[in-house]
């Protein structure tokens, strides 16, 4: 693994590359800015998506996240990833391979009829973690990077559930009241604001968007008027989905319940790239369903 | 691959104060291991000479396990660590003549530690078992 | 087993019903399938209501996460499968974090999904979320209003992924094909007319 | 090799244990093939063995057989070793013409299922067992006078009552205390469930007993530095914590007649330094010269010289005429000798902010109960009002969260096991608000009520008749909210089965309790194990649980395991009996275990001389060589020695080389070679 020169196999998923792409080349340029080279990762997949595959059949999802898992085994290079889906997915099927025999067995099976092996030789990173460890980058490498503070801002942080918890297996410590991504909000200069119920989920995951609507927006909605109640200028995340959830979510929300919040969502390297000068035209926040501008108008 | 109806001859020395008071716990707690192992009753580890090692393989023993308190928990303060001194020695003695070392195995298993003596006895008999018979007990036969 | 009650009256022995949990009511193997699918120590739980004190999805509906639990331990397989409820948990994971008996309900809750769908038993949206991964690879593909998008960051139209190298679709078709995913998919939807 | 001078005659018995042996394994058998092993002339079977016909199977056989060994199939020695020896000695024999074959502990309880495999495997205990007896002599006991002194480590009220005790049966006992005052938990006490006396009301009368108990030497602020020998003869070194404060008789043994501290307080007026009391967990502050409230005993100021800065203004309000401040006094040690031991160390809480959920620490006004005790206590800091340490105003709901950290299997600060007191002192403070608070509501978020004491149950029923109100459901977690500072509690109340948030305006947790941090160094020191979770490992858990497997040391009170204070005093009752017996007795009897020279074959190498632990190793010269020589009084038997020497020159008396290979022959030659 060329780790000394801080080089990854970037696995892309399917919400950043596929509804916004922003995040995706905000990734590759605020990356490169602290010495953090992605490359591509050819014929990745869906992670698969952990809720929808994951609930019917969970030997299809170790095997198809083997699958993406093997194509970085071939690169020699570990995964980094910008979706906390895609991290529940990939991240903890590598774990759970490299520690379960029987499992690992039973989907090198499968994987042998496409000619593949999964052999639990790389690891897999969310970006943001590269960002926060200091031996990759670190707050303070990331707050040299800053061009455009965001000073005046106030940011509301979600963290999300699949990227910490279960917090056993995990190595992020404290999964009740993290604090690393609010460090790294306020490395751009920004104010971390801190609401209730900050570990709560954005309501999305587990397939219950698709399956029940409303009920999935209930959550966000509980979500939004906790964020709101700070006076939180803009909420940032670490991952499409939720980015989904919150940003077209408000939309449904507005249809569905006739409540209007209007909170710009931007994800971190979103955030990251304007604070490192990139403009909303660089990251196609136009894509976005809530419009960004009233965040936007304090930076700028 | 060794077969699974050979019941290997193992024995052990276990210390009065730890071992042998967590073998009893085990008995309490009804955990349940293979019947291979036959424990002779020592006060101490730091007993164990390295003769009766010797002699028990040249009986023909497939195994062998000396297991006693952990390291700061002797009843006579540091029996165990000189013990555990000579096992350096016993296992390169064992592996110059030819026998694998891993057939000789220390443990620590305290009085409170029941469940964990079940699994030092399902472990050694399973590694005895795969290592097979002690070539010395063919020349003993 | 319920006692007869031969009231000669339909509606009033359906009104009078016993409703004792019975044995036949339990399918004893429904435990252990639940645990082998889930990896977790399911039996182990000891009705402490952490798990719905946690959960986001309890005070918004009937779902009760110790509820399933319950009928886990108990071989409930029938109530617990054909509950709607059990297509509400987020898979939040907040429940597993604090469960003090060191269970994950959250994947208790992923086994008895998956225990359903061997019944056929599953929301729709799920299999087409397999239909279009199926296609494309991608639960979420990429459409045209997207592809401009992309164009004007200076990325390639379609990702470099399966969307760029169609030439790995086989390959991901044969692994859902192995496990007959696509087939059964096809098949309940076009039973329920879909 | 055999050392025996007479031909072996050998009785087997084979005992059935009720179905706990003779459930999973042949006795029949077993007995059979006994009867065939050399040296063995009778071989008997009976359902208990340990019973009195059980054992006058064995005296019969003795005589009727003129036997020479005795070797019983049964248990474990660990349990009646001692019962057949006497059944042996009764018989005529030398109680140590005695071997036991653990066929119950270490084999048909842990083969149940194994018929066979038992069956074969007791026949070669069995084996193996006769073959050491076949091998026996004759041994003595050493019997060794026993110092008419005990040491009671630890103050609380567990080892208060144990010294008290012992005093009071005449026996000289040093009481150890490592704080500055004695009195442990439970002077942190405001009330005690379930008859609800104020905590320092029985406890105080008891404190100044202990102070003027003329053969109680109490030794506050001071700490064991380091354990020697063993029972009848402890040598205990203790280090004195610089006080910096004398007593009277310190102060007149330097001649300052009429000086020493006499508790004036004129000092802690005039000292600069303020620094939080860890007695009200830091609720409230103290000076650098201090005590930790009113009723210490004894009555005596404490520099605390971690933080003191040497401004001697202490010095000077104290005065010419009492001079009991010395801020030059160094740590002091002391050697006591003690024929028992009684270790009395208590218990911690549990770092609860290590449980995230709940806040503490992080929220203000979710605290634990413990600070609690302090809050509500008319002496404590607040003079017994309970306030949100937020805000200070009076709150009105408060929740209580059992089971904190406790009965939980998740690891990291959480424990495994139930905290035992838990529930009751939660009722207890449910109480106490209902009574001193007009209008406040407490809630109880459970999962089981255990109020399983005497008159325990009929409390709860009190409490929950006067309004409590009980949630049967463990809480999930706690929110704040920022302005307020109220704090959100959420459960699911399992009973209705629905999910349940209650606002609430204070928040105590009943946090687990924890082994002391250095309840491992003591131990140690003191040769005594621990159990899984960490507390004290007593001898048996039934049938011994004030002893430890350590002959001459004995435990009372929390440092064993979670328990109340009837629990705690009825221990330290059981544990000063246990203690005293020996000191009563006046001498002990040494298992004869000790290690010999064999002169002929020592080559005065001295090699051994280091290896042992003790001592009790010394070369001497004898006809003109060196040789090695045993301190018998100073061997304790591990056989250390015995492992090493490369001559084969030490004899481990009951453990003998001979004796040892004859065990392993006897297992893997079957007995071939004798
Ligand atoms: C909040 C709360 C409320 C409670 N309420 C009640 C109640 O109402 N009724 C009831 O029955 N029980 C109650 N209990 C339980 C009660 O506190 C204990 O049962 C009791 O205090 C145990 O006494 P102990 O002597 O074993 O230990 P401790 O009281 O802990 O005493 C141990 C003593 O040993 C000393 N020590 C420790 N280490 C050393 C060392 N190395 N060298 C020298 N000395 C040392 C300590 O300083 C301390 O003085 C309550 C407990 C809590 C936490
Ligand atoms: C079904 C059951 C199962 C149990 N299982 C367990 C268990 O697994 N573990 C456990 O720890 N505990 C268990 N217990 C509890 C256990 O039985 C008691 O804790 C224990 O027996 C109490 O012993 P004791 O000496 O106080 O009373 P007892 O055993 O009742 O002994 C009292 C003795 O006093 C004699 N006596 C009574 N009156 C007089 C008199 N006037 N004059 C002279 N002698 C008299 C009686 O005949 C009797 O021999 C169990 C109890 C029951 C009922
Ligand atoms: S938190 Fe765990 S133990 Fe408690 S009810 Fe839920 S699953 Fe059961
Ligand atoms: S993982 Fe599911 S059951 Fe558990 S708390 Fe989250 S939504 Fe509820
Ligand atoms: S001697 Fe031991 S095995 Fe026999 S009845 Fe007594 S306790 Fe049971
Ligand atoms: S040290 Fe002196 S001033 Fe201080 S309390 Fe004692 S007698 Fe009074
Ligand atoms: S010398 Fe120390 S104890 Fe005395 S007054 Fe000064 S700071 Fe306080
Ligand atoms: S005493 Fe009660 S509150 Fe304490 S741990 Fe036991 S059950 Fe829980
Ligand atoms: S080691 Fe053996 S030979 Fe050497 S002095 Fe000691 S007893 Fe004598
Ligand atoms: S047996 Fe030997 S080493 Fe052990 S105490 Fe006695 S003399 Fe010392």
């Amino acid at each position: 693994m060329a780790e000394s020169k801080h080089q990854y196999a970037f696995f892309l998923g399917c919400i950043a590359p596929n509804r916004y792409p922003g995040c995706e080349s905000a990734a590759i340029k605020t990356s490169a800015k602290v010495g953090i080279e992605l490359l591509p990762l050819k014929g990745a997949g869906c992670c698969p998506a952990p809720g929808a595959f994951g609930s019917i059949d969970l030997n299809v999802f170790y095997a198809l996240a083997a699958r993406n898992l093997v194509l970085a085994e071939q690169m020699n290079m570990d995964i980094t990833l910008i979706c906390n889906g895609c991290y529940k997915s990939i991240w903890e099927v590598n774990h759970i391979l490299k520690h379960n025999d029987e499992l690992r067995d039973g989907v090198n099976e499968v994987l042998k009829e496409v000619d593949m092996e999964f052999k639990g030789s790389i690891d897999v990173w969310h970006l943001a973690e590269l960002y926060y460890d200091p031996k990759i980058c670190g707050v303070n490498k990331l707050a040299a990077s800053v061009t455009r503070p965001l000073t005046g801002t106030k940011i509301a942080v979600h963290y999300g559930c699949h990227l910490m918890k279960p917090g056993k297996e995990r190595h992020f410590g404290d999964t009740e009241n993290p604090m690393w991504i609010d460090e790294l909000v306020e490395a751009l200069g920004a104010e971390a604001v801190q609401y209730r119920n900050k570990m709560q989920c954005c309501g999305a995951g587990g397939g219950v968007r698709g399956y029940d609507l409303t009920h999935s927006l209930d959550i966000t909605n509980e979500k939004l008027i906790n964020v709101t109640e700070v006076g939180a200028d803009a909420i940032t995340e670490v991952c499409p989905f939720c980015q989904l959830q919150y940003d077209r979510g408000q939309i449904e929300i507005e249809e569905k319940f006739g409540k209007t919040y209007g909170i710009p969502v931007l994800h971190f390297n979103e955030l990251l790239g304007l604070a490192q000068g990139m403009s909303p035209q660089e990251l196609a926040l136009d894509l976005h369903g809530i419009d960004c501008k009233p965040f936007l108008e304090k930076i700028l | 691959m060794a077969d699974e109806n050979w019941n290997p001859k193992i024995i052990a020395i276990i210390c009065n104060w730890c071992s042998y008071a967590g073998a009893d716990l085990a008995g309490g707690a009804r955990i349940q291991y293979p019947p291979d192992i036959r424990a002779i009753r020592g006060m101490c580890t730091g007993r164990v000479d390295p003769l009766f090692i010797m002699k028990a393989f040249h009986d023909g023993a497939d195994g062998m396990l000396i297991s006693g308190c952990h390291f700061g928990d002797c009843h006579y303060l540091e029996g165990n660590y000189k013990c555990a001194k000579r096992m350096f020695l016993v296992k390169n003695v064992l592996k110059n003549i030819g026998l694998n070392d891993r057939r000789l195995r220390m443990t620590f298993v305290s009085a409170s530690e029941g469940a964990k003596w079940g699994m030092v006895m399902e472990d050694v008999v399973k590694t005895v078992k795969e290592l097979g018979p002690s070539p010395l007990s063919e020349y003993q036969k | 087993m319920a006692t007869e009650k031969n009231y000669g009256n339909p509606e009033l022995e359906a009104k009078l019903r016993d409703r004792y949990l019975y044995t036949d009511d339990t399918n004893p193997e429904f435990l252990n399938d639940v645990k082998k699918v889930s990896r977790t120590i399911a039996h182990m739980c000891y009705q402490c209501g952490t798990c719905t004190g946690s959960c986001p999805s309890a005070p918004r509906s009937s779902y009760r996460i110790r509820l399933f639990m319950r009928r886990g331990v108990l071989g409930l397989e029938k109530e617990a499968l054909n509950d709607p409820d059990l297509w509400l948990c987020t898979t939040c994971y907040s429940c597993t974090d604090r469960c003090p008996r060191d269970i994950a309900p959250t994947d208790v809750i992923m086994a008895m999904r998956n225990l359903a769908f061997k019944y056929d038993i599953v929301p729709r949206n799920f299999l087409k979320t397999v239909q279009l991964i199926y296609t494309t690879g991608h639960g979420v593909p990429n459409n045209d209003v997207n592809r401009s998008a992309r164009e004007k960051l200076g990325l390639s139209r379609d990702p470099p992924t399966t969307h760029s190298y169609p030439e790995f679709m086989p390959g991901i078709q044969k692994i859902i094909d192995h496990y007959k995913l696509k087939e059964n998919a096809d098949r309940i939807l076009a039973e329920e007319g879909q | 090799m055999a050392e025996a001078k007479e031909q072996p005659r050998i009785g087997v018995f084979i005992c059935h244990c009720g179905t706990n042996i003779a459930g999973s394994l042949s006795i029949e058998e077993v007995k059979e093939y006994a009867m065939t092993l050399p040296g063995v002339v009778v071989a008997e079977e009976y359902q208990y063995m340990c019973s009195t016909p059980g054992q006058s199977i064995i005296v019969d056989a003795i005589a009727e057989h003129n036997l020479n060994g005795v070797v019983v199939a049964a248990c474990s020695p660990r349990l009646h070793e001692p019962t057949f020896r006497i059944a042996t000695q009764e018989g005529g024999l030398n109680k140590f013409r005695f071997e036991m074959a653990n066929i119950r502990d270490q084999n048909s309880w842990v083969h149940m299922h194994d018929w066979e495999g038992a069956t074969s495997k007791a026949k070669d205990q069995v084996r193996i067992a006769v073959a050491k007896a076949r091998m026996l002599e004759d041994l003595e006991p050493k019997s060794v006078p026993v110092e008419h002194a005990a040491l009671v480590v630890g103050a609380g009220v567990g080892g208060m009552q144990a010294a008290l005790d012992l005093a009071s049966a005449g026996i000289k006992t040093y009481l150890v205390e490592k704080n500055p005052t004695i009195g442990g938990r439970m002077s942190q006490l405001d009330k005690t469930f379930p008859t609800l006396d104020c905590s320092q009301c029985i406890l105080t009368p008891k404190m100044v007993d202990v102070g003027r108990h003329p053969n109680i030497e109490l030794m506050t602020y001071t700490e064991v530095e380091n354990v020697e020998g063993y029972i009848g003869n402890f040598t205990i070194t203790l280090r004195k914590k610089a006080r910096g404060v004398l007593t009277p008789a310190e102060a007149e043994a330097r001649g300052i007649v009429g000086g020493g501290c006499n508790g004036c307080g004129d000092c802690a007026e005039v000292c600069p330094v303020i620094k939080p009391n860890p007695f009200e967990l830091g609720m409230a502050p103290r000076k650098a010269i201090y005590i930790y409230h009113p009723q210490v005993n004894p009555l005596l100021y404490t520099v605390d010289f971690d933080s003191c800065i040497k401004c001697g203004l202490c010095v000077t309000a104290c005065g010419e005429e009492k001079k009991a401040i010395d801020l030059d006094v160094v740590d002091t040690f002391e050697q006591v000798r003690v024929g028992t031991c009684i270790l009395a160390i208590g218990y911690d809480l549990i770092p609860i902010e290590g449980k995230k959920e709940w806040g503490y620490k992080r929220y203000d006004n979710v605290i634990t109960g413990l600070e609690f005790e302090r809050l509500i206590c008319a002496s404590g800091p607040t003079g017994g009002k309970l306030i949100r340490p937020s805000d200070g105003q009076i709150p009105k709901k408060i929740g209580f969260v059992l089971c904190a950290g406790s009965r939980d299997n998740t690891g990291g600060v959480a424990k495994p096991y139930c905290s035992r007191f838990c529930c009751m002192y939660s009722l207890k403070h449910a109480h106490q608000i209902m009574e001193k608070i007009p209008g406040a509501v407490p809630y109880l978020f459970y999962m089981d009520i255990r109020s399983f004491g005497k008159m325990y149950e009929e409390f709860y029923y009190r409490i929950q008749n006067e309004g409590a109100k009980f949630i049967r459901g463990r809480v999930a977690n706690i929110l704040e909210d920022p302005t307020s500072k109220n704090l959100t509690v959420f459960t699911e109340d399992t009973l209705l089965g629905r999910p349940l948030s209650l606002e609430m305006d204070m928040v105590v947790l009943a946090a687990a309790i924890q082994p002391k941090p250095e309840a491992e160094r003591i131990r140690q020191m003191f040769g005594v194990s621990k159990s899984q979770d960490g507390w004290l490992l007593e001898a048996h858990p039934k049938l011994n649980p004030c002893g430890t497997t350590t002959a001459g040391i004995y435990l009372a009170g929390v440092c064993q395991g979670p328990k109340d204070i009837p629990d705690t005093v009825a221990q330290a009752e059981g544990a000063a009996s246990a203690a005293s017996i020996p000191i009563h007795i006046g001498e002990v009897q040494l298992e004869p275990y000790f290690a010999q020279c064999i002169e002929e074959l020592c080559a005065g190498c001295g090699m051994c001389v280091n290896l042992c632990p003790y001592g009790a190793l010394d070369l001497v010269e004898k006809d003109g060589r060196d040789v090695m020589e045993v301190t018998e009084a100073k061997c304790k038997g591990c056989g250390t020695c015995g492992g090493f020497c490369p001559g084969g020159a030490i004899k481990m008396q009951h453990f003998t080389s001979p004796q040892i290979c004859a065990q392993i022959d006897a297992f893997l030659l079957e007995g071939g070679e004798q």
